[in-house]
């Protein structure tokens, strides 16, 4: 059977996640939020548990008393190879794209939110409400992405948006596309570089060589989802290289 | 056959019914020329009346086979001419399209069920004939379709099985 | 065994009409109260387009609550129909006669009304057609067939239309009775609905035979349809509840519990309503009592091969799902409920003989028995999304908006509305197969006793 | 409008009771054709080499995988001998008339269950343990069962124990549906059998109250037959299928095997009724309405068993985590894929095929060519199910213990000794109820005089029909 990584195409996008390099400074949640429009998490919004965050920290204790540590994990869409939302939209909304990516048509979605319960890392977030923002912020918003309407889902789109553009100018001044190129805008903010953005197609690229790490590991992987993120276990003394949970 | 007429003749009880329909066969009316109205259905042959044939068993078939054509073209067409892959399945998701094919199949069969059932009971045919609404209260009507020069004779087998009523249209 | 009530038809005609050729005084004003209601749930709707689903209680990861519950509950109810007339026809049951026609409209109706419940609840309802439509419309794409919520639009659409075309085959014979009993525009109206119905062998052989065939039909999607809405769970790994391969059968015998409780609730208000003691009697919910017994007896077992595999597969989250389930607040009081008023009150009442005869009891017993079953859907549903996984960090609970309750009684609201209409119409027991049992029923005297017979035509 | 007065009696071309008698209870029957007799030795040989396979079996083993074809053969005789009381038990709760002459048949197969529950013994010693992974992992880490934290012996007793109670509660009901037949014999026959007769017969002479007694513990022991039976095939099949793969998890598959065993069991009945016809001098009892209803059951059987299939076949397929494809591979696409596409054509496709046709279903030959097809192919399921499972050892305990099994296993071929058991086991369960046959009339004398008694042919005014007595 046909798998999309299998179909031609020159780039295989996909992200590494040093969990030991991750302080929780949440830049990366910040950075998203900045980029993509997502809409505003009040206060009301947490109370009625509807929060948006394309990335989110997860925070986990373990250790005994006294020496309690905190491990802390960014979850974002994992672009599954396998994806479980992807097959269950019934207008094909959601599909994955040549280039490995789990990608969300937001023009197709007719909001069945049956994506949202096939999605095991609960990354998929629906706008009960017609997204608003105060008058301040009107002009942060980001002209290149799509201010999506009230009844859809969206999710990590891997910044789309600079990818394209990127692409667009490296063909137009002829150049090939240099790992590093493009940054999203989390792996942007990362002060500790925890987060790498790269092509898996590119053997040398940073993100090629993070998987081929002993520490690797992707999350649930009994789901058989075949994530494009991999993540990078913690090394600790007390703990030793830990699983992504407990 | 072009009958010109019908005669009816109402009877009270099932037995003048049964014995009107002897009269008439000794009558030498031919077989399908007569017929007994009831409001309700009476154990087969009762009235002596020939079983009429039917071939009602060959519409299912024939709808299912219309309903699994669709459906085929539907799952297969359409995942062919928009090859999205999701979630790593196969384009061609067989046990998924053998669900929708098995509804679409019978839906074919029952729909073709239905028209079958409405045409092997020769209906719609909004002309009655020579009818009487006292067969829905259980009298039996003994219905002949005859040409003009018969009716007469008609009338006299039906008067003399005992007919409280007899019509003609 | 059912002991024979003499009756000529002139009788049953009159008796069995009561409802269509005069308006019993309580019908308008009945009518009218639940369109109010009707209108309210509409109202309901209309705030949610127009406000967006975030006046539901819904949140993340609880995408799916109390629209699809319902939604489950009334497919359910909708097994009732095919389940009483085809299975009690193809096995010749005679006491089936006076329920079939309205065990096939609880069908119909209940179905139109399950249908509302995914559909209000898109995101964008005023696209739906991109969805339920197998068509192209000129946006590029077709719908999926690969996601189960394309499977279910292609079962119920199937299923609606059969029971309908059954109901309407089975109605033919009593339009040509109601035909015969109207003048003016109703006479016309039901002239041309009966197709000229007479009545000559042909038909009745015709009826007969089509009894069995499409019951014989119906009775293969009756089975898929509920499977295929189990599926919309089943399949879905990432929900541990829900990813239980017996989920197939066991709701379809759900829904058979459900659906005959239904039924018995509706012939109780039937009985009271038109005042039919001569036709819905006694050892007719006795019958069916019986049957319900054995159904509530499968469905207990597929219940506990469920709960049993759920634990069996010694995961830790699945445990934690289980243990919400059953033994966290508020779960466990739901699950308590649900396990009291699905099985533990009702079926002990019914193995006495004085309960299954005692029509107020089993009216009051099978209107428990569903709202056993609507908890039933609820509890399967809810804590498997809230439990979903072990990113603990995203699990969270559930809390049913008012606008969601409000919706709930509508559906009520709305079935009984379209049951009342119809039955202004349409005779709600079938003439015909009441005047037929008084043809094939009969006594026989063996030595001093006389024991009731049928005649069984011999083929 | 009161019909009796438009009925009138009909010629009954019935066998009249005394006839019945003769045939069934008295000299008449007492004669068995050498044929019989002769089948009835191979049987006996063929026993012999079933119970050598065995032996031989024991002695050179090793390791359970080579027990999937012993697994194999008793799951299928539980199938087909547990399974054929219920076609007596389930019509005679809904009054239907039609089943009468098969009764007996189908009641007969308890004797071979009462067979089957010794032939389990061996299984037992070779079923693993619960702990079977505590000496890797430490003593509080058990296999995956439905046993969580019972003692060790649990399975074993509580499977012995409930085919034990099946084949109890299923010979005392044979038992008592065969009593006044009995005490039929002891009055009309002669020998050996009359002396059996009237021991066995307990001073039967049909008092109204013996008749009360009678019905009540049929009724009884009817519901509790079916009870065991689901407890028997839930523990069965998980005990001895599911639980020994690490990742089958798979909650629809007890019913899956309830399934099967009601038609296996329809399919045993109808052969039998087909043979009784054949050798047992029974053309006037049983005809082409018993095989014409015992055929629409076992096409409606054949459906459901292609849906439970499916049901859990869609959910692996589509959920496809790592235990999930596995599974499928293991029973369905692995090792066993060109075996699995014979039994879904035997089972499924072909019956499916031949007997939607009314004309087949209402005719002497076709129902019994679909019941021997479909019994092979569910034999060849068994394989598939148990064969796979047995060899399903895990090579890694570790990975066993997270619910993945770690290689596939490859195909087990059978070798000579399972060829002697799968052919001796069910011989010596056909041999059992065939020698019981000898003394017990293959048609119920009783119910046949019972039948004549309450439905009888009539003329409804010109046309004819049947009437039906509802005894309550």
């Amino acid at each position: 059977m046909v798998t999309a990584a299998e179909r031609v195409s020159s780039h295989k996008w996909g992200m590494a996640v040093d969990v030991d390099r991750c302080t929780g400074c949440q830049a990366c949640v910040m950075a998203c939020q900045a980029e993509n429009n997502i809409p505003l998490s009040t206060e009301d919004i947490y109370r009625q548990k509807r929060t948006f965050a394309w990335i989110r920290i997860e925070r986990y204790w373990y250790g005994e008393f006294p020496n309690v540590k905190a491990r802390f994990i960014p979850i974002m869409c994992q672009h599954c190879e396998n994806a479980p939302c992807e097959p269950v939209c019934p207008v094909f909304a959601t599909y994955h794209n040549t280039e490995g990516m789990n990608v969300q048509v937001y023009n197709r979605c007719v909001g069945t939110r049956y994506c949202g319960n096939g999605c095991p890392y609960n990354v998929r977030f629906f706008n009960y409400w017609e997204p608003t923002w105060p008058t301040s912020l009107r002009n942060q918003l980001n002209p290149d992405v799509t201010i999506r309407s009230r009844g859809i889902m969206e999710k990590c789109s891997f910044c789309v948006q600079r990818i394209r553009r990127v692409s667009r100018e490296t063909t137009r001044d002829g150049r090939e596309l240099q790992d590093g190129d493009i940054e999203t805008a989390c792996t942007e903010a990362c002060p500790t570089n925890a987060l790498v953005f790269g092509d898996y197609n590119d053997d040398k690229s940073r993100v090629s060589i993070m998987r081929n790490d002993d520490r690797k590991y992707t999350h649930l992987d009994a789901l058989n989802t075949d994530p494009n993120v991999v993540y990078l276990a913690q090394v600790d003394a007390t703990g030793g290289a830990a699983g992504g949970h407990e | 056959m072009a009958a010109s007429n019908s005669v009816l003749g109402l009877y009270d009880t099932p037995d003048a019914g049964a014995n009107a329909m002897d009269g008439l066969k000794s009558a030498g009316f031919a077989l399908g020329t007569f017929d007994v109205l009831t409001g309700t259905p009476y154990p087969e042959g009762a009235f002596g009346e020939h079983v009429p044939q039917h071939r009602l068993f060959r519409f299912p078939f024939f709808g299912a086979m219309v309903g699994i054509t669709l459906a085929i073209l539907f799952t297969a067409g359409t995942q062919l001419a928009y090859p999205v892959v999701t979630g790593g399945k196969p384009i061609l998701a067989v046990f998924a399209m053998l669900i929708i094919a098995y509804e679409l199949t019978m839906l074919g069969a029952v729909i073709a069920t239905v028209v079958g059932i409405i045409f092997e009971s020769r209906l719609p045919n909004l002309n009655l004939g020579a009818y009487d609404a006292r067969i829905t209260e259980g009298y039996i009507g003994i219905v002949v379709e005859c040409e003009d020069d018969k009716v007469e004779e008609a009338r006299g087998v039906l008067q003399t099985a005992g007919a409280l009523e007899i019509k003609t249209a | 065994m059912q002991q024979r009530r003499i009756l000529d038809e002139v009788a049953i005609n009159h008796e069995l009409l009561r409802g269509n050729l005069a308006t019993p005084k309580w019908w308008l004003p009945t009518v009218l109260g639940l369109l109010v209601v009707v209108l309210f749930g509409f109202t309901l709707m209309g705030i949610m387009f127009n406000k967006g689903l975030g006046v539901t209680g819904l949140n993340r990861p609880v995408y799916w609550g109390l629209f699809i519950t319902t939604f489950v509950f009334w497919v359910g109810i909708s097994h009732a129909g095919i389940m009483i007339s085809a299975i009690l026809r193809l096995t010749q049951a005679e006491w089936r006669r006076p329920v079939t026609r309205a065990a096939e409209l609880l069908t119909v109706f209940s179905l139109l009304t399950a249908l509302f419940f995914p559909l209000i609840h898109a995101g964008r309802p005023w696209r739906i057609f991109y969805w339920i439509t197998p068509f192209d419309f000129a946006r590029g794409i077709f719908p999926n067939a690969r996601s189960p919520l394309v499977w279910d639009p292609f079962a119920i659409g199937t299923y609606l239309t059969g029971s309908t075309l059954f109901l309407y085959v089975a109605l033919l014979p009593d339009l040509g009775v109601l035909r015969d009993r109207t003048t003016g525009w109703k006479h016309s109206f039901y002239t041309v609905a009966s197709l000229g119905w007479r009545g000559n062998p042909r038909q009745w052989r015709l009826q007969t035979v089509a009894g069995i065939l499409l019951s014989a039909l119906m009775l293969p999607i009756f089975v898929s349809v509920h499977s295929i809405v189990s599926w919309d769970f089943a399949v879905t790994p990432s929900v541990e509840g829900w990813h239980s391969t017996v989920f197939a059968p066991y709701f379809v015998v759900g829904a058979v519990h459900s659906g005959v409780s239904a039924v018995v609730t509706m012939m109780a208000v039937m009985r009271w309503l038109w005042g039919w003691d001569n036709y819905i009697r006694p050892e007719h919910f006795d019958a069916l009592a019986r049957l319900l017994i054995v159904v509530a007896c499968a469905w207990l077992g597929f219940t506990f091969a469920e709960l049993i595999f759920g634990v069996y597969s010694l995961e830790a989250p699945e445990r934690a799902l289980r243990e919400m389930q059953m033994f966290q607040w508020p779960w466990n009081l739901l699950f308590i409920i649900f396990f009291l008023t699905a099985f533990a009150i009702p079926v002990p009442l019914w193995f006495f003989k004085r309960v299954r005869n005692n029509i107020a009891m089993m009216f009051w017993t099978s209107i428990l028995v569903n709202i056993g079953m609507w908890l039933e859907r609820f509890l399967i549903i809810v804590p498997g999304l809230s439990r979903k996984q072990p990113f603990v960090f995203t699990w969270d609970s559930y809390q049913v908006s008012p606008l969601e309750w409000g919706l709930l009684l509508w559906s009520f609201a709305w079935v009984m509305m379209l049951m009342l209409l119809f039955s202004k119409f349409f005779p709600l027991i079938p003439l015909f197969e009441t005047k037929e049992s008084q043809v094939f029923t009969t006594d026989v005297k063996i030595g001093r006793v006389n024991m009731p017979a049928v005649i069984r035509e011999l083929d | 409008m009161v019909t009796s007065s438009l009925i009138t009696d009909a010629v009954d071309e019935r066998p009249s009771n005394i006839e019945a008698t003769a045939t069934l209870a008295g000299e008449g029957r007492t004669a068995v054709s050498s044929g019989l007799k002769l089948f009835m030795w191979i049987l006996a040989a063929l026993s012999v080499i079933g119970i050598v396979g065995i032996v031989f079996r024991f002695i050179n083993d090793d390791g359970r995988q080579d027990w999937g074809y012993y697994a194999a053969t008793v799951g299928w005789m539980l199938t087909i001998f547990g399974g054929a009381p219920m076609v007596a038990i389930a019509p005679a709760l809904a009054k239907a008339n039609w089943v009468r002459p098969v009764a007996r048949i189908a009641s007969l197969g308890a004797v071979a269950t009462s067979v089957l529950a010794l032939l389990l013994i061996p299984l037992l010693f070779k079923l693993p343990a619960l702990t079977e992974f505590s000496e890797v992992l430490g003593d509080d880490v058990r296999r995956r069962s439905i046993w969580f934290d019972s003692p060790d012996y649990a399975p074993h007793f509580w499977n012995a124990l409930s085919l034990a109670t099946l084949a109890l509660v299923g010979m005392f009901m044979a038992y008592v549906m065969a009593i006044p037949d009995l005490a039929a014999i002891r009055d009309h026959g002669s020998g050996w059998k009359q002396r059996w007769a009237k021991k066995l017969a307990r001073g039967f002479h049909g008092r109204p109250q013996q008749w009360e007694w009678l019905k009540m513990r049929i009724g009884i022991t009817g519901a509790l037959y079916f009870a065991t039976l689901m407890f028997v095939n839930f523990l069965f099949s998980l005990d001895f299928a599911v639980s020994m793969v690490p990742g089958w998890k798979d909650s629809v598959f007890p019913f899956y095997h309830v399934i099967t065993s009601f038609q296996a069991g329809l399919a045993f009945v109808i052969l039998g009724a087909w043979a009784s016809r054949r050798w047992g001098g029974t053309e006037k009892f049983i005809g082409q309405e018993q095989m014409w209803s015992l055929g629409k059951f076992m096409l409606a059987t054949t459906l459901l068993w292609f849906y439970f299939f499916y049901s859990s076949f869609i959910v692996f397929w589509y959920g496809r985590s790592e235990s999930d494809t596995a599974t499928i591979k293991l029973l369905v696409s692995g090792p066993y894929i060109y075996l699995f596409w014979t039994v879904f054509f035997l089972v499924f496709i072909i019956p499916w095929w031949v007997m939607i046709w009314n004309k087949v279903r209402d005719s002497l030959w076709g129902p019994p060519i679909a019941a021997v097809i479909i019994l092979f192919g569910l034999f060849l399921d068994r394989i598939r199910i148990y064969v796979a499972s047995w060899s399903a050892v895990p090579d890694d305990l570790e990975l066993a213990t997270t619910s993945i099994l770690g290689d596939m296993p490859e195909t087990m071929w059978p070798d000579i000794f399972d060829i002697f058991i799968m052919v001796g086991l069910p011989a010596l369960g056909l041999l059992s109820i065939l020698l019981v046959t000898r003394l017990v009339p293959v048609v119920s004398l009783w119910e046949m005089q019972q039948s004549r008694l309450i439905s009888k042919p009539i003329r409804f005014l010109r046309g004819h029909a049947l009437l039906v007595g509802k005894p309550d």
